[in-house]
Order: C-alpha cells, then sequence, then structure tokens
C-alpha cells in the first residue's frame, strides 16, 4: 500500500494542490450563498429555487461550467482534506499506521469524487 | 586490537586544500582509493570562513607576470620564484575547474565571472563569490568529492601520530573522538592539510579547530618548519572577538580612517603610496599600529582601534557585494556599516609559515606531503598576499596529490603488524592522558599563557628582549603542560581530550615561531623589528627552517629560488 | 567582573559511557553583556567544568557547528546574543537528532540525505578546462543562489515537524540542496534529482510547514526550495509521459 | 519537557557507532505556539473534506428533483447546517490566507525559459482572483444576475 502511495503521490499531490488552490478559491462564494446567505433569507426567494438552478445546470454551454464548479466544489475539498488529515495523523501518530490511515483517506476522496462526477453529469 | 583501514593515499583535513588533492588523485587515477581524514566533518574546516576572494589572472588587461611581480614583491622577495611562476600559471585553471565544479561565482551582466580589487595586486583579478568566497568553494568542493566514491571520509577522526617506520611514512594514527578509540589508517603516501595555527595567539581570526595539528606533527617526526616568523596581521578585524571584516570591503572601496576622521593611509607616508588602502597587509597593519600609539584610535572596551568606513558605497553595493560584512558587523559590533563606521584592529590571520615542502609538495621525509596554509612551499614568503591562499589551496592541493599518488605507486606497503603495534602504543598514551590526574594545572589557563606570551613577543611589532622573554615564556610553560591535570573520562566525544592534544601541538608551533622569529635580526614583510627596521638581504634572504632534535628546536636556513626578479626596495 | 550580571544555565548533559538517559545539569557564571549563547558555553567549559562537550569552531555562523535549542528554539550559538534571553537559559542538543553526548548529535543521518540529493553538477558531457568559464548570467545566478547559501546547522530539521515522525524525509536542506543544482544553469541533471525527489524520502512528505524557513539563519528559505522541488518533480512526472527517458536527450 | 520523537529520525543507515539517546521532539509539540497555525492548517483538513461530502449531497438532491430539492433547502436552513457552513467559511479563508502567503514562493524562479512575475504581485493577483470568484458566485447564486 505504502509503495502504491508513494508511486501515485505526484497525482496526489496534484489533486491536493488543486484542492488547496481552487478549492479555497471557490468555497467562500459557494459558502456565502447556499450555506449561509440563502438560508438566512439574504436574497431574492427564488435565487436557490429548483427552476432556476436547473435551468443553469442545463444550459448548453453555461451548464458545463455549472457543473465543472459543482464537481470541483465536491471534489477538490475532499482530496485536500484526505491529504491533509493524512498528514495530521502522521503529526500525531507517527508513520506506523500512516500505510492503513493514508490509504482509507484517499479511498474515501475517490469514492467521494466519484459520485461528485455521478451527481453532477449523470443525475443533473 | 586496533582497527585498521588501508588505502592509497591518506589525506589529513577536509579543507580546501585537502579535498582538493583528494579529488585530484581520484581522477588522475581511476583506481585509487583515498582516505580523508578530518577532526571535523569537511564543511566545518576553516576555509568556509574566507570571505573575500580567489586570484587568477582572468582578464585582458592583466597578465601572468603581472601576477607573479605583485607576488614576489608582496612576499619582500622570499618567495621561491619558480614556485610562483607555476602558481600564477595554474591558478586561472583551477578556479575555471571550480566554476565546472558548480561554485557560484558573482557575475558580470555579460555572464563572465566578476573580479574585483584586492590589496597589493595591481589590477582586478580576485574571483569572489559575494563576500563568502571560501564557503561557496569549500561547499563546491565538498560536495563535487561526494560524486566519487573512492574517496572514503572518516570524519571527527583526530589524527595524532604520523605512522613512520624504516625512514618512510605509512599512515597516520587516529583518535576516533566519537568513539575514544584510536584507529590506524596506512596508505603508502600521507598529504597534510590541516590548516593554520592562528589559536597560538589570543586575537585571531581564526576558529577553534586552527591549532597547528600538521605542522606539530611533522615537526615532531624531524621534517622542517619553514619561514615560521612570518605571522600575518590582517588589519581589519573585529575588536573582541577577532571577527575578520574581509579586505574586499577596502578592494571595493572602503576606508581606512583614524579617530580625527582622517585617512591616514593617504595623508601620511606609510609606505603605500598611491595603493592607499589597497596596500598589502603588513604595511597597513603597521599603520594601524602606529596611529593608535599616536593617539589618534578611538578607545573601547577591548582596547584602542580605528574605523574603516564603507559609508559612501552605498545601501546597494553594500547589500550586493559585501552582505556578509554587514550582517557581521551587525551581529558580532553592533553597527551597521551603511550607517556607522565599523570598528577594526590588526588581528592574527595566516602563517606564512609551515611544513618545510618542495614545489610537489613533498617534505624531506619520504611520502610525507603537504599543502595548503600549513605548509610552507614558499609562495608567501614574508607576506601573502590576500586571496592567493584559496587558489594556493587549489593548485598546490591538487599537485600535492597528484604526486603523493606517483610516490604512493612506487612504494610498498610497510610492515603492518609493526604499524599496528605502533597504533596500539599511541591508544596507551592517549588512554593515559584521558582523565588523567596529575598536578593544579588547567588547560584553559596554560592555553591563555600562551596565546598571551605569543602576543607579546611576535605581535605586529617585535623587538628582541621581548622575543627572547616569549622563548623563555613557552619553554616554562611546556614544563607546566606536563603537570596539567583532565577531568573527562568518557570515551565518547571527550573534548577535553582533543583540547589537550591541540594544545600540546600549539605549544611545539609557537615555541618554533617564536624562535624563528628571534632568529630573524631585521625587519622583512610581516616580521616587522622596532630594533633591526631594515630588510637586510646581504644576511636574511633566506628561509629559516626549525628542527625539533630529541625535543630540542634548532634553527638552521635555507636559500630562496630568485629567477628573474632581482630583490629591490619594496615601495608602492 | 564580580558586579556583572549573573546568569543561570540549565544545560543538557548526557554520557553515554554512564549515562542511561540525558539529564540536567545547572550552572550560574557572570557573563558579560555582548557574550553570545557560546560565549558562556565556552566560558562553562573553560572555568568551571571542562567535561561538558559541545561542538563549535568558526563562531561567526558560517562553519554551522554550533546548532543547539535554546530555550527550546533552535538556534546558532554563535550568533544568538545572550542578552535575548533572561535570567535562566536552557540549552539542549538538536531535536530531532539522536544524541552522541551532552550537546552533540548524531549527523551521520543527515550525511546520508546529503549525498542522495547528488549534490554536484550533472552534465551529459563535462566541459573541458580549455573551454573556459561558462557564462552564467546574474539573473541566472539569482535563480539559485539563495539555496546555495545553506551551511549544514541543521536548525531546520530541529524545528520540522515532518523529520521527528518520518525518518526517510529528506528534509528541508538536503532537497534545497538538490533544488540548487537543479535550478543552476550549469547543470543537466534535474531528471536524476527528480527521480530521488519522488523516491522513498519524498518530497510530498512536507507538508509546508514553512518552520524551517522561520528557523533558518541564514535565509536559505529551504520551504521555497521543498516545495519549488515538489512543482518541478511533479512537471518532470507529467513530462516524462511525453517525452520518453533517455530518448530526447 | 519534550516528548520523544520517531526513535529512527535523523538516525544513519549504517547502524551508529556508540550509544545514543534518542531523538526528542521540539520543546512542547504540538501544543508550542510554533506549530499551532502549522496544526490548525492540517486541521482544516476535516473541515474541507466534510465540506466536500456537504456539496455532495445538495448536488445530490438537485439531481433527485423539485421535492428532495426542497428538503434540501430546509436542511440547509437548520441551525446546525448553518453554524457548519459558518465554520467551513472560516477555515476556507484560513486557509487561503495563510497559503496565498505560502504559495508565491513556491514558484520556481523560473519554469523553463520563461520568469514568473515577482513575488508580491503573484500575491496580490491571488486575492484579486480570490475576491473575483467570490464575487461572480454570489452574483450568479445570490439572483443577481438573470
Ligand atoms: C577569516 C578568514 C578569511 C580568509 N579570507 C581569505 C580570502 O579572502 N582569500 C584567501 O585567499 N584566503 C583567505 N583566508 C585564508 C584561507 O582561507 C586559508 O588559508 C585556507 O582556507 C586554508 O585551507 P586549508 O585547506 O589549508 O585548511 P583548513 O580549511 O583550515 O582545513 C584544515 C582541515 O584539517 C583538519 N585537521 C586539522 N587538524 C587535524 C588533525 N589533527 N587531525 C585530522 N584533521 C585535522 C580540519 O578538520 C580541517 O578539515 C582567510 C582565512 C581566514 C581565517
Ligand atoms: S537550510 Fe538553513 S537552517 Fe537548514 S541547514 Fe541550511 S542554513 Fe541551516
Ligand atoms: S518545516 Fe518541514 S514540512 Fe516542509 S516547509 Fe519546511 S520541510
Ligand atoms: S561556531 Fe561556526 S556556526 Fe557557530
Amino acid at each position: 500500500m505504502k509503495t502504491l502511495m508513494l508511486r501515485l503521490e505526484p497525482v496526489i499531490w496534484l489533486l491536493f494542490g488543486a484542492g488547496i488552490m481552487l478549492g479555497t478559491l471557490l468555497l467562500p462564494g459557494y459558502l456565502l450563498t447556499v450555506g449561509i446567505g440563502g438560508p438566512l433569507g439574504a436574497f431574492a426567494a427564488d435565487a436557490l429555487s429548483y427552476d432556476r438552478l436547473h435551468a443553469m445546470a442545463t444550459h448548453p454551454i453555461g451548464g458545463i461550467l455549472f457543473r465543472l464548479v459543482l464537481l470541483g466544489l465536491v471534489a477538490l475539498p475532499l482530496w485536500k482534506g484526505a491529504h491533509h488529515l493524512r498528514a495530521l495523523s502522521v503529526d500525531f501518530d507517527g508513520h506506523h499506521r500512516d500505510g492503513v490511515v493514508g490509504s482509507l483517506l484517499y479511498a474515501i476522496a475517490t469514492v467521494g469524487s466519484l459520485l461528485g462526477i455521478y451527481a453532477v453529469f449523470f443525475r443533473l | 586490537m586496533v582497527e585498521v583501514f588501508r588505502h592509497d593515499l591518506v589525506i589529513v583535513g577536509g579543507g580546501g586544500a585537502g579535498l582538493r588533492a583528494a579529488i585530484a588523485a581520484v581522477e588522475a587515477d581511476p583506481k585509487a582509493s583515498v582516505a580523508l581524514v578530518s577532526k571535523v566533518y569537511p564543511m566545518r574546516s576553516h576555509t568556509v570562513s574566507a570571505e573575500g576572494g580567489a586570484a587568477a589572472v582572468a582578464r585582458e588587461d592583466d597578465s601572468l607576470e603581472m601576477h607573479f611581480k605583485d607576488t614576489v614583491k608582496g612576499s619582500d622577495f622570499l618567495a621561491d620564484q619558480d614556485v610562483v611562476d607555476y602558481f600564477v600559471e595554474e591558478a586561472p585553471k583551477e578556479l575555471t575547474r571550480l566554476e565546472h565544479w558548480g561554485c557560484p561565482w558573482s557575475r558580470d551582466e555579460d555572464g563572465r565571472v566578476s573580479v574585483r580589487a584586492f590589496g597589493g595586486m595591481t589590477t582586478k583579478r580576485t574571483w569572489y563569490a559575494a563576500d563568502k568566497v571560501g564557503f561557496h568553494m569549500l561547499h563546491s568542493l565538498f560536495q563535487h568529492s561526494m560524486r566519487y566514491d573512492r574517496i572514503v571520509r572518516y570524519d571527527e577522526q583526530f589524527v595524532t601520530k604520523l605512522l613512520v617506520d624504516d625512514g618512510v611514512v605509512r599512515g597516520v594514527v587516529a583518535l576516533d573522538v566519537r568513539e575514544g578509540v584510536v584507529k590506524v589508517y596506512l596508505g603508502r603516501a600521507v598529504i597534510l592539510t590541516t590548516g593554520g595555527a592562528g589559536k597560538c595567539f589570543p586575537f585571531t581570526t581564526n576558529g577553534n579547530i586552527k591549532t597547528g595539528d600538521g605542522m606539530a606533527l611533522a615537526y615532531r617526526a624531524g621534517v622542517g618548519l619553514k619561514d615560521m616568523e612570518f605571522v600575518q596581521y590582517h588589519p581589519t578585524g573585529l575588536p573582541g572577538t577577532g571577527i575578520l571584516i574581509t579586505e574586499a570591503s577596502r578592494g571595493e572601496g572602503g576606508y581606512v580612517v583614524n579617530g580625527e576622521g582622517e585617512r591616514f593611509l593617504v595623508t601620511r607616508d606609510y609606505g603605500v603610496g598611491q595603493k592607499a588602502e589597497l596596500g598589502p597587509r603588513d604595511m597597513i597593519s603597521r599603520a594601524i599600529m602606529l596611529e593608535v600609539q599616536a593617539g589618534r584610535g578611538i578607545k573601547g572596551p577591548y582596547g584602542e582601534y580605528v574605523h574603516l568606513d564603507l559609508r559612501h558605497l552605498g545601501e546597494a553595493k553594500i547589500n550586493e557585494r559585501l552582505p556578509f560584512v554587514r550582517l557581521l558587523a551587525k551581529t558580532y559590533a553592533g553597527v551597521d556599516p551603511v550607517f556607522e563606521p565599523i570598528p577594526i584592529r590588526p588581528v592574527v590571520h595566516y602563517m606564512m609559515g609551515g611544513v618545510d615542502t618542495d614545489i610537489d609538495g613533498a617534505t624531506s621525509l619520504p611520502g610525507l606531503y603537504a599543502a595548503g596554509e600549513t605548509a610552507c612551499v614558499s609562495l608567501n614568503g614574508a607576506n601573502r598576499l590576500g586571496s592567493n591562499s584559496l587558489t594556493e589551496c587549489l593548485v598546490f592541493g591538487a599537485r600535492a596529490g597528484i604526486h603523493a599518488l606517483r610516490h604512493a605507486a612506487a612504494s610498498g606497503a610497510g610492515n603492518e603488524s609493526r604499524l599496528a603495534e605502533m597504533g596500539a602504543a599511541e591508544q596507551a598514551r592517549i588512554d593515559s592522558l584521558r582523565g588523567r590526574k596529575r598536578g593544579a594545572e588547567k588547560i584553559a589557563q596554560i592555553r591563555r599563557e600562551m596565546q598571551e606570551s605569543m602576543e607579546r613577543g611576535c605581535g605586529v611589532y617585535r623587538e628582541q628582549p621581548s622575543m627572547q622573554e616569549t622563548v623563555r615564556d613557552l619553554d616554562r610553560i611546556k614544563k607546566r603542560f606536563a603537570d596539567v591535570s583532565l577531568e573527562d573520562t568518557s570515551k565518547v566525544f571527550n573534548t577535553e581530550l582533543t583540547a589537550a592534544l591541540e594544545l600540546e601541538n600549539m605549544l611545539d608551533v609557537a615555541e618554533a615561531v617564536a624562535i624563528a622569529a628571534a632568529g630573524r635580526r631585521e625587519s622583512r614583510g610581516a616580521h616587522a623589528c622596532r630594533d633591526f627596521t631594515t630588510r637586510n638581504d646581504q644576511e636574511f634572504l633566506h628561509h629559516s627552517v626549525m628542527f625539533l632534535e630529541g625535543g630540542v628546536p634548532r634553527l638552521d636556513r635555507k636559500p630562496v629560488t630568485i629567477t628573474r626578479f632581482q630583490p629591490e626596495e619594496r615601495k608602492y | 567582573m564580580s558586579d556583572s550580571k549573573k546568569v543561570r544555565f540549565v544545560l543538557t548533559r548526557f554520557d553515554p559511557d554512564q549515562d542511561q538517559v540525558p539529564k540536567t545539569q545547572e550552572y550560574e557564571i557572570p557573563v558579560r553583556p555582548d557574550w553570545k549563547i557560546l560565549d558562556a558555553l565556552n566560558y562553562i567549559k573553560d572555568e568551571v567544568d571542562p567535561t561538558l562537550s559541545h561542538r563549535w569552531s568558526c563562531r561567526m555562523a558560517v562553519c554551522g557547528s554550533c546548532g543547539m535549542m535554546v530555550n527550546g528554539e533552535p538556534r546558532l550559538t554563535c550568533s544568538t546574543p545572550l542578552s535575548d534571553y533572561g535570567d535562566v537559559v536552557e540549552i539542549a542538543p538538536l531535536a530531532n537528532f539522536p544524541v552522541v553526548r551532552d550537546l552533540v548529535v548524531e549527523l551521520e543521518g543527515f550525511m546520508d540525505k546529503f549525498k542522495a540529493v547528488k549534490p554536484w553538477i550533472l552534465r551529459a558531457k563535462e566541459k573541458a578546462v580549455e573551454e573556459g568559464t561558462h557564462r552564467q548570467t546574474p539573473d541566472e545566478l539569482h535563480a539559485f543562489k539563495q539555496f546555495s547559501m545553506c551551511i549544514n546547522c541543521m536548525l531546520c530539521y530541529a524545528a520540522c515537524p515532518v523529520v521527528m515522525n518520518s525518518p526517510e524525509f529528506l528534509g528541508p536542506a538536503a532537497i534545497a540542496l538538490g533544488h540548487r543544482y537543479n535550478m543552476d544553469s550549469r547543470d543537466e541533471g534535474s531528471r536524476e534529482r527528480n527521480e530521488v525527489f519522488r523516491g522513498e524520502g519524498t518530497v510530498f512528505e512536507c507538508s509546508y510547514a514553512n518552520e524551517c524557513t522561520e528557523v533558518c539563519p541564514k535565509g536559505v528559505d529551504p520551504a521555497a526550495a521543498v516545495n519549488q522541488a515538489k512543482l518541478n518533480a511533479v512537471v518532470d512526472w507529467a513530462t516524462s509521459f511525453v517525452v520518453p527517458r533517455g530518448g530526447g536527450k | 519537557m519534550s516528548v520523544p520523537a520517531n526513535p529512527k529520525a535523523m538516525a544513519p543507515h549504517r547502524p551508529g557507532r556508540t550509544r545514543t539517546a534518542p531523538p526528542m521532539r521540539p520543546d512542547g509539540f504540538p501544543s508550542a505556539p510554533r506549530y499551532r497555525t502549522y496544526l490548525l492548517f492540517d486541521a482544516t483538513g476535516l473541515t474541507y473534506l466534510l465540506a466536500g461530502f456537504a456539496v455532495l449531497a445538495v448536488a445530490w438532491s438537485l439531481g433527485s428533483g423539485p421535492e428532495a430539492w426542497a428538503r434540501a433547502l430546509e436542511t440547509l436552513r437548520s441551525p446546525i447546517a448553518i453554524a457548519f457552513h459558518v465554520l467551513v467559511l472560516v477555515s476556507a479563508i484560513f486557509v487561503g490566507v495563510r497559503f496565498f502567503r505560502l504559495f508565491p514562493k513556491a514558484q520556481p524562479a523560473r519554469i523553463g525559459p520563461a520568469k514568473p512575475p515577482p513575488r508580491p504581485v503573484i500575491h496580490a493577483m491571488l486575492y484579486v482572483a480570490w475576491a473575483g470568484i467570490t464575487l461572480a458566485l454570489v452574483a450568479v447564486l445570490g439572483g443577481f444576475l438573470p
């Protein structure tokens, strides 16, 4: 497991890097609207309505962008999270469980990302 | 049983000279195996502290002849001129090699290596990497040496004895500082590159490891120490610590001024003429001493000093060319040279003398070679020009490496069981020294007294009575050393033991310096006598050589090689 | 110096000949206001207790011998003013290193990592001396100069939270050194080194704590080097699929 | 008092030559102030991981039709959900501020023949991008654009 992780390190690191960079760039906008502003009623009532969002998602051009951003918001934080939690586990627990902890975390991120692709590109 | 390691060549010391010798040897012979035995990890060697630069002809407006003349004149005609010829010719090649090996030399806009002015040099020929030249050279050499697996490093091994059997050197014995046991390194030739001996003096630019070990090893094995009386005082050391402010700060245009703000090297006649601040070190050091004596110094907690003023260079230039000087002045003198002048005074810097070798680095003892500051190949004569010695380490390090290897190829292995026995005897000696209880004498006390006596007798200015006094002092101090008690009984990293061994070495070297100095009744280069104020070519145009015979020092002499530059008055 | 200030030093002592584990020992000594920490250690060694062992040589912050933990922080003792501290100063051997004796730590592990990054110029064809020096513009020099300033003092290893847990990690100074050669316009060996960087002591283990840079006394900024090395190693890995190994060059 | 580090930390590949005392962690790790921001930075891994799944759930509901979406909006209005999102926002800002400060120096001074812009410029550009993207998302999702 450790050797596999070592060989995949460049990929993992790229995903992690994208997560920390793009994920952080995207998150506040999403959180301010869907996570906080919307639920608190800061925007027009239909801003987050099903029809409006669905229309955006299925728009012939804008829809692609919409879905990509949505997928980014799912997958990028997952990889940033998995990699950092692995580091945190090493910080406190040392290396002896790194193989298990690391693979488990990356597996979670992989499953989440695949589900994200399915949810965004095949169900929407 | 003493552990024995076998190699073709044993190099003692991992500074600039030692590393260069090792690389030269393995590059010359693809099968040679080299032991690099050093009392500190190579990157800690004191070459690391050299700041200013390394000299070699590089530009069209310069010539080998000019470098030759500058060096011979700087040496006050005590350099061997065949040696200087070889040196100036090899210098550019050696520095180019170092460039190929990755040394980060400072560059001009067009991508060529930059050169700067240095004291006693008629034109700009000193290559530099900002003001950390020794650091970059040492690290480049060390890192380059790592690519050769045939250079086998033995770090933190303190060499205590040369193995001489049948009148031939067969290897060395070293104390493994880490383990506290003695190890035998056998080689069919040995090169000493152990650096200088500035620690014989209280106030020096030298680091803690510069205790003249190689000189003492050779001296005790019957090899002569040449020109030991010539101790270079660098004009610009920080009072208190002795930390060096590089000559490059004058090369870049810094002024030396006295307490009255006067640039005395320009306004008064100290023999440096037009060169002013770019005069040779011996003259400027003397000028500073005379200024202080005349009451124009500045009083401080560590004695009187004068100022080195860099303010007119401006912050940008100081940051680009002299960043380390700025840092050192801030950290160790509490002044920022951009806004304030730096307090400075002359400080012991470099040993022109050392183990007597010929141009190949060979000593009179078959199989023993020496290079670098510990050797005296007679390049520097009575006064070294700044930035010649780093290059010397390369040029003569390489030459010694190749010639020692040739010697090794032609000589057989010695009688190993006899050599191992000598190792065992050395183990016994060191075991009896470790933690031994004798009289009330303490290492630090004896060391301090030796250093203070050396300063009194062998300072910038010398005179017969005080030199004789120092010779007598040293004799007494040596006897007291036999009575010293040690407290640390541990075998592991016992630095009290190594300090005792170092002190023993320094006492021998210091004595050689003092006796040689007292024997030279003239003023030449760094050896300036109040009672014999002029150079006396009739009687003293020769090298002095110290021998130790049955524990008794003897002063001898040796002719100087003069090829085409006849001695003339040394005036700039 | 009778009326001068006194400072209490709490030093870690360990002698493998006698002690099972390190212990501390206290010394109260008179100090001078302009002293560095190292001056105090040397005073103790010379005047009070000659059995103390510590490494030092240049006393001008360039040989890299004298790194220790001063009040829990990695410092170069020869350039750290005593006046920065109060009446009690604790000095311990560098963290994250095995301790040989007293304040002396094991360096061999670092030397292994140091050699692993191939810190020398690698070229397809060596340049001959007769061809003269390489041309290298000040800009090209600038690209790696900072990373060549490392004095191997090991403070960064004592501060890095990854080093303390991951014995294989090449660590800040070694990676900075390899990166220094990768960035040198005279060098052609970055592929070899990038393989090392992606190997067992992988550069990706660094989690950008930046503590190495915080403690570095020489402004090397090893954190920058390590993280630049990651990017280069990834780019190199990606291009290896486009330009097969051994092919182009 | 400090805690032991990994016993093999910085140990040589060859067996040691004398008995050594095992390496210790720097004083006070992990609670020492020097490591606090770094550990917090790593710890934001948790909020990010959870945030990823939260967005996944939202996307899933949007694909499941109007009723499911209405239920999702209802859940989003619960105080716990809002508190969670505030926490994620705080950690994202923390990550951004720290990472955007460290990011510029991780750009090699020379990638191939091209020279990247000076570090302060990269730093400023990151903040501009951050603000721009956030504003765009707020504009679109907040219904300020058609
Ligand atoms: C502060 C300063 C600045 C200088 N600036 C310049 C300059 O700008 N230009 C210039 O040309 N020159 C300069 N010099 C002079 C020059 O740096 C030295 O002469 C030169 O570096 C000496 O190199 P070395 O290899 O002979 O010895 P060192 O570098 O001193 O190395 C000695 C080696 O021998 C080893 N050793 C010593 N004793 C033993 C033992 N008993 N057993 C085993 N190993 C041992 C040590 O471990 C070390 O590795 C400067 C010198 C100083 C002190
Ligand atoms: S990078 Fe800095 S802290 Fe680390 S070893 Fe080099 S000089 Fe010391
Ligand atoms: S402290 Fe360590 S984690 Fe990375 S940035 Fe420096 S190497
Ligand atoms: S003694 Fe050389 S760096 Fe401190």
